[in-house]
């Protein structure tokens, strides 16, 4: 019927209007503070993404800011220490990481998803504890003072990183839409399928002929891919790459965006939380109040874990939200469908 | 051969990371999870000894009961009111480790928010130092020795001989077997997150003397608990002691000669067993 | 030469042996019925031959093949499908979504292929959606192919298993006590689609704890107690044997 | 169920727009104090707020905020107009993201045209964001002073001015404990390998040049157990161990005593906050004899004081004394920022100006200032171009019994 179509069409609207606006904000606003602010959503919604993909497979991985320390350190040392451009790097942080993923995820994917996240975790420790002592090529603790992806001229238009956030805005907007449809495209194809079940039950899944290691593999190296891309650019971004920049709390801050922002989407989820808890980071950061902010943060993950419905995350409020507003009862997405 | 102070130094450590695995792998054995805040039960637990010795003036022995009993009931509210719920059937595992992680941040914020962030010591608590000739113990240590032996002991007996360890021992094998002791699984769970997090809560206790106290201090003996949970095999108690007791004389023999690339030895050994043997010393086989 | 062999297999559990030297020989197109007390190996020996659990000692042949040792999915591939003794499902799929990716081993199509949905792959999705609808008409399971599979109630739900079985397209079925919990009617509509299957020409092994069901379905019989083979032969005679009804009261007076 | 769990939902999504909203129009500028007379410069101060580094911050924050009081009585004149200084702080999270985020909320929210780092291990982070917006940026972390690869280069970074460099410092507490021990048998190093690289390097090469008989070795940062390490000095027959961390100082002072080296001395190069708190943690016996060096230049020794300024650092101690209620010798660390400040305050009354960043560099570099320790220029040579001083002019003191006992002629005397 008519109201039904209206029914679905707003929120559609609504979505399109928001990433609309996403897409020309700097049209609005320049200011350099507002710009990083998005890139750092851009890049921790990246790293969230990743998180979620590998737990869709039933694991938690407790080490995603090794594989950002990687995507850095790698393009960071293409480019200071063999003085090649950012593309070279940018390109090589992805292939880096995937690979190491792809050596560890073999050992601990076989040990079992209690084993894995304590391997992932160590697996973090070992990057840190190399960055930090392995001085002659990371530059230890004091880090490599990187620059900016060398300007781009486009005819007679010049995208210059160094001196404006503009170009930085763009092009983590451009790395979050592409690794968001690709994972879109992987969550709602065969693979999606395969990776819930294999995470609902692998021993049926694995009497099914679907074999486990593989795509557990697969989804733990793609999410490394990804997540190094990201590392390597926001290092660009910053200006410096340094290890205290990839230990253990920006493993865990992956993991509590992408629980915040809702287990049951892979894209829209992560994007939320790291939206959210960003956001609430940036106003804790002036608080005079000290270690407020791993309080609030893990307080936050609880309430969502235990008070919204299982496998479901703030996202998912979104769906109440209009249900509520159209006296529908709300629907409940789920974690295999 | 090292000399016979870093012996000594390594098995303190082992006796911390032993009774802290052994009470992660008690959780594991009924509720099939990891409990990833055991290490700031540790910190909490060596917190409320402090204040319990210097503020409320209770002798260090009694106060390490105390920390015990206090970190028992939180673990126990805790497996009620956070693991219970979200341990649901199916993804249960994703989503305790998520609360679990959560929570350990939780309460390492809340401590530095509610105890302050600089170190708190309490050495006058068994001062001294028994010389042995080419080496010395302070009587601290030797505490921490005693201590778990004795603990090790009482988890024996409790294990062996009473109905809750036997309902314990039969529900770690097969999962409702336990209603034979006339024991609900529910209340099982929540008494072996009470025990285990009591264990913790006392090994931070009977440590606050030796190292400092602070908000922090929880992170080390945990990352050290899950190697040597790795290492022993998850799920087995005898593994998780000689896991702990692998990691602790590892991590004070392998500074001596390694020095600080000795952390970075540590974990590449672990992951290398685990390539070798990734069911760990004494674990099941993950295919039977 | 036989279908699937066993020679000397023994399943150690610590110091209890599961299965001790079990010879067997399963011919094609037969279906063997498997009984024998609880507790005398039956599911263990389907676990071996699936591949869940690794023998400590002899081989399982598959063709003249050794495929003991290798994992689940490799022996799934090799053409033998399962189902469990409890109810198994995926958590939340309807039926039809279940047999749709428990189809994994039909489609050819590798994942760049359904990554991109190439025209191959489409068309494989077709073909094998094709399949499941006949698959569940087989079996009668098309009113409830779109209800939550974990709803189903009990004898539609070990339907249901051999559904997700039979859509690894099979040579050899090997049947988890699929009438467990069953009233008589139900039991008997598992034999046909039993004898359906079968029909088909696929090899059936059948654990039976229900000794008519095992009449009914079975064109040989195995009767293990305490991981032992202590019978073999037709059913009828099979029942007959001295040492089975030995096994049966001595487990029953217990 | 159905009923809490939409009212939870609604609950959680008005939190969710509330927190966006506020972000969205947040504290664009901060409360400023509405003062009359003075005009208040705001100094923007990057601190550890979160993490195991917090205490730092906290530490740091502290000591500043009441040194402001009691500076802020005067303030100081450019032009006949008196100033006051502010200081906003703002959380990095002791790492790089978080030091370029707080570095950009100071600089382009709130406008500071000044930044001094307490304490902070990103000093890279914030001077790529503070060096492109010509915001002078003074920062503490004397482990990155150093010139070199990856290093402190005065030419890529105009608008940066350092302490002195940490390795400057360290073999200055180093010489001073061989001075003061001539019959020392050898000096054990312990430090976290932080701070390895080429600053140790040059360090030691000094060393060796004079002829300290050394050891040294290196640890993991927030390393528990040191005993391994301090057997080790034991056998190479060290009888001082100096680390240049306060938290191992503590922990190293109780380990070796607890193994029984009762007559291998500690020297940590940091402050004594107050002897009180190193007799709660390692005990009385085990702390005495302790040394403590506050880091200065070794020339520091044998200049005259500047006796105002310290009577202000005194009566700042005296306020943080009595917050703390008791005995708080903050010796070490209570001249880092505010020796900026004066430095900063002087180069405005020379330059005449309170922003043209420009100018007020071209009078720090190769200036000489007033400041606690005496007269100071910037002697580019040894220091690249950057402050010598920051610290008064202790350069040992040692605990004995629970009072602090300084061998330097110019201390500031603990207070009662």
């Amino acid at each position: 019927m008519k109201f039904g179509n209206y029914r679905k069409l707003l929120p559609k609207i609504v979505v399109g209007l928001l990433i609309a606006l996403i897409f020309i904000l700097p049209v609005f606003t320049t200011s350099l503070v507002t710009l990083s602010k998005f890139v750092q959503i851009g890049f921790w919604a990246i790293a969230a993404m990743g998180f979620m993909l590998i737990m869709r497979t039933g694991q938690i991985s407790l080490g995603q800011a090794t594989f950002m320390g990687l995507g850095g350190y790698t393009s960071a040392v293409f480019m200071v220490k063999f003085g090649l451009p950012f593309w070279p790097g940018f390109f090589m942080a992805g292939i880096v990481a995937g690979l190491v993923a792809l050596a560890v995820g073999v050992v601990a994917v076989r040990a079992g998803p209690i084993a894995f996240s304590i391997i992932t975790l160590a697996l973090a420790e070992i990057m840190r504890i190399i960055a930090v002592s392995w001085e002659p090529v990371t530059n230890g603790s004091k880090g490599l003072v990187i620059t900016p992806p060398t300007h781009i001229m486009l005819g007679n238009f010049e995208i210059n990183f160094a001196t404006s956030a503009v170009p930085n805005y763009y092009f983590i907007v451009i790395l979050v839409a592409i690794t968001a449809l690709i994972f879109w495209q992987i969550d709602r194809g065969r693979l999606g399928g395969i990776f819930r079940v294999i995470a609902v039950n692998p021993t049926l899944a694995e009497h099914q002929g679907i074999p486990l290691t593989k795509f557990k593999v697969l989804a733990f190296t793609v999410a490394a891919v990804f997540t190094g891309f990201a590392g390597s650019f926001y290092a660009h971004f910053l200006g410096v790459m340094s290890p205290d920049m990839y230990g253990l709390w920006q493993s865990i801050q992956a993991l509590m965006m992408g629980i915040v922002g809702g287990i049951s989407s892979l894209v829209a989820g992560p994007i939320v939380g790291a939206a959210v808890l960003n956001s609430l980071s940036d106003i804790l950061s002036r608080l005079p109040v000290y270690s407020i902010k791993p309080t609030l943060f893990g307080a936050i993950v609880l309430l969502v874990l235990l008070f919204l419905p299982k496998g479901t995350g703030l996202i998912d409020l979104w769906r109440i939200f209009w249900s509520k507003v159209y006296k529908e009862k709300p629907i409940t997405t789920d974690n295999t469908h | 051969m090292p000399p016979a102070g870093i012996l000594v130094d390594g098995l303190v450590q082992s006796c911390i990371y032993m009774t802290m695995a052994f009470g992660m792998v008690l959780v594991f054995s009924i509720l099939g999870i990891l409990n990833w805040t055991h290490g700031q039960f540790y910190m909490l637990g060596a917190f409320v000894v402090y204040y319990a010795v210097t503020a409320a003036g209770i002798p260090f022995p009694i106060s390490i009961l105390i920390s015990g009993g206090v970190i028992g009931g939180l673990g126990m509210l805790v497996g009620r009111y956070v693991i219970e719920r979200v341990n649901v059937p199916g993804l249960g595992l994703l989503y305790v480790t998520a609360a679990t992680v959560a929570l350990n941040f939780f309460f390492e914020g809340g401590a530095g928010m509610a105890f302050g962030l600089e170190d708190k010591g309490l050495y006058n608590a068994l001062p001294g130092v028994l010389d042995l000739g080419s080496f010395s113990v302070s009587y601290q240590k030797i505490a921490v020795v005693i201590f778990t032996l004795v603990i090790m002991v009482a988890m024996y007996v409790v294990l062996n001989f009473t109905k809750i360890g036997l309902a314990i021992r039969a529900a770690a094998q097969e999962p409702g077997a336990a209603s034979l002791y006339g024991v609900s699984v529910g209340r099982l769970s929540i008494i072996v997150m009470g025990i285990g997090c009591a264990l913790a809560g006392m090994a931070g206790a009977i440590m606050a003397p030796v190292y400092g106290v602070n908000p922090f201090i929880g992170g080390l003996p945990l990352i050290m608990a899950l190697l040597a949970i790795i290492i022993g095999g998850i799920g087995s108690l005898t593994g998780a002691i000689v896991g702990g007791l692998i990691l602790g004389l590892f991590s004070s023999i392998v500074p001596y000669y390694l020095g600080y690339i000795s952390e970075l030895a540590l974990f590449l050994t672990v992951i290398t067993l685990l390539i070798v043997r990734p069911q760990g010393l004494f674990g099941v086989p993950i295919r039977r | 030469m036989p279908l699937l062999e066993l020679k000397g297999v023994t399943k150690l559990f610590g110091k209890l042996a599961a299965l001790e030297d079990i010879d067997l020989c399963v011919q094609e197109g037969e279906v063997l019925g498997i009984c024998g007390p609880n507790g005398s190996g039956k599911t263990t020996l389907i676990n071996v031959i699936s591949g869940y659990y690794r023998p400590n000692r002899g081989t399982v042949y598959l063709e003249g093949k050794k495929i003991s040792g290798l994992r689940p999915d490799q022996v799934t591939a090799r053409g033998i499908a399962r189902t469990f003794q409890s109810n198994m499902c995926f958590h939340r799929a309807t039926v039809l979504q279940s047999m749709l990716i428990g189809s994994f081993l039909q489609d050819k199509t590798n994942e760049w292929q359904a990554f991109f949905e190439t025209k191959t792959y489409k068309e494989r999705r077709k073909k094998i959606a094709a399949e499941v609808l006949e698959t569940l008409k087989l079996l009668d399971l098309t009113n409830e192919a779109n209800m939550p599979a974990a709803g189903l109630p009990h004898g539609h739900q070990r339907i249901f298993g051999m559904a997700m079985a039979l859509m690894t397209n099979p040579n050899v079925l090997l049947l988890d006590e699929p009438t467990t919990g069953m009233n008589h009617n139900e039991a008997v509509f598992v034999v046909d689609q039993i004898k359906k299957i079968n029909e088909r020409g696929i090899t059936v092994i059948l654990i039976e704890h229900n000794m008519k069901v095992l009449l009914d379905a079975a064109t040989r019989a195995v009767v293990l107690n305490f991981g032992t083979k202590i019978a073999e032969g037709k059913p009828r005679e099979v029942m007959k044997n001295h040492d089975v009804i030995e096994a049966y009261l001595g487990t029953e007076t217990v | 169920m159905k009923k809490s769990y939409n009212i939870v939902a609604i609950l959680v999504t008005t939190l969710i727009l509330s927190v966006l909203i506020a972000t969205a129009c947040g504290p664009k500028t901060p409360a400023e104090p509405v003062s009359t007379g003075p005009i208040t410069i705001n100094i923007g101060v990057c601190a550890a707020m979160s993490g195991p580094a917090a205490s730092y911050g906290q530490l740091g924050q502290e000591t500043v905020d009441t040194f402001l009081q009691v500076f802020n009585r005067q303030g100081f004149k450019v032009s006949n107009q008196t100033y006051n200084f502010n200081v906003i702080t703002a959380d990095d999270q002791a790492n790089s993201e978080g030091g370029s985020a707080a570095a950009k909320k100071l600089v382009y929210e709130d406008g500071c045209k000044f930044i001094v780092g307490h304490w902070t291990p990103n000093f890279k982070a914030v001077q790529a964001v503070t060096n492109p917006a010509k915001v002078i940026f003074f920062s503490h972390t004397g482990a990155d002073a150093v010139p070199g690869p990856g290093g402190y280069d005065p030419k890529t970074m105009p608008y940066v001015a350092f302490p002195v460099a940490a390795h400057e410092v360290v073999v200055a507490y180093i010489f001073g404990i061989a001075e003061v021990n001539p019959n020392y048998k050898k000096i054990g190093i312990i430090d976290t390998v932080l701070n390895k690289g080429i600053g140790w390097d040059n360090a030691d090469k000094q060393m060796d040049e004079k002829g300290i008989r050394y050891f040294h070795q290196f640890t993991q940062p927030n390393t528990a157990n040191y005993a391994p390490f301090i057997t080790k000095c034991a056998e190479e027959g060290c009888d001082f161990i100096f680390t240049s961390d306060v938290a191992a100082a503590l922990a190293i002072v109780k380990q070796r005593w607890d193994m029984g080296y009762k007559d291998m001395r500690i020297c940590c190069a940091g402050p004594i906050t107050s002897p009180a708190r190193w007799i709660q943690l390692a005990g009385y016996d085990a702390v005495q004899g302790l040394i403590v060096s506050s880091g200065a230049v070794w020339e520091a020794r044998n200049r005259p004081l500047n006796a105002d300024q310290i009577a202000m650092l005194q009566e700042t101690m005296g306020l943080l004394a009595d917050k703390h209620n008791g005995s708080f010798t903050y010796t070490g660390w209570i001249p880092w920022t505010p020796t900026q400040l004066f430095i900063l305050s002087q180069a405005m009354q020379k330059a005449g100006t309170v922003d043209d960043t420009d100018a007020l560099m071209k009078v720090i570099r190769g200036g000489t200032f007033d400041l606690p320790t005496g007269q100071y220029a910037f002697s580019g040579a040894q220091t690249y171009g950057s402050p010598v001083v920051m610290m008064t002019g202790i350069i040992e003191c040692q605990i004995q019994g629970d009072k602090e006992v300084y061998y330097s002629q110019y201390h500031l005397p603990p207070l009662p």
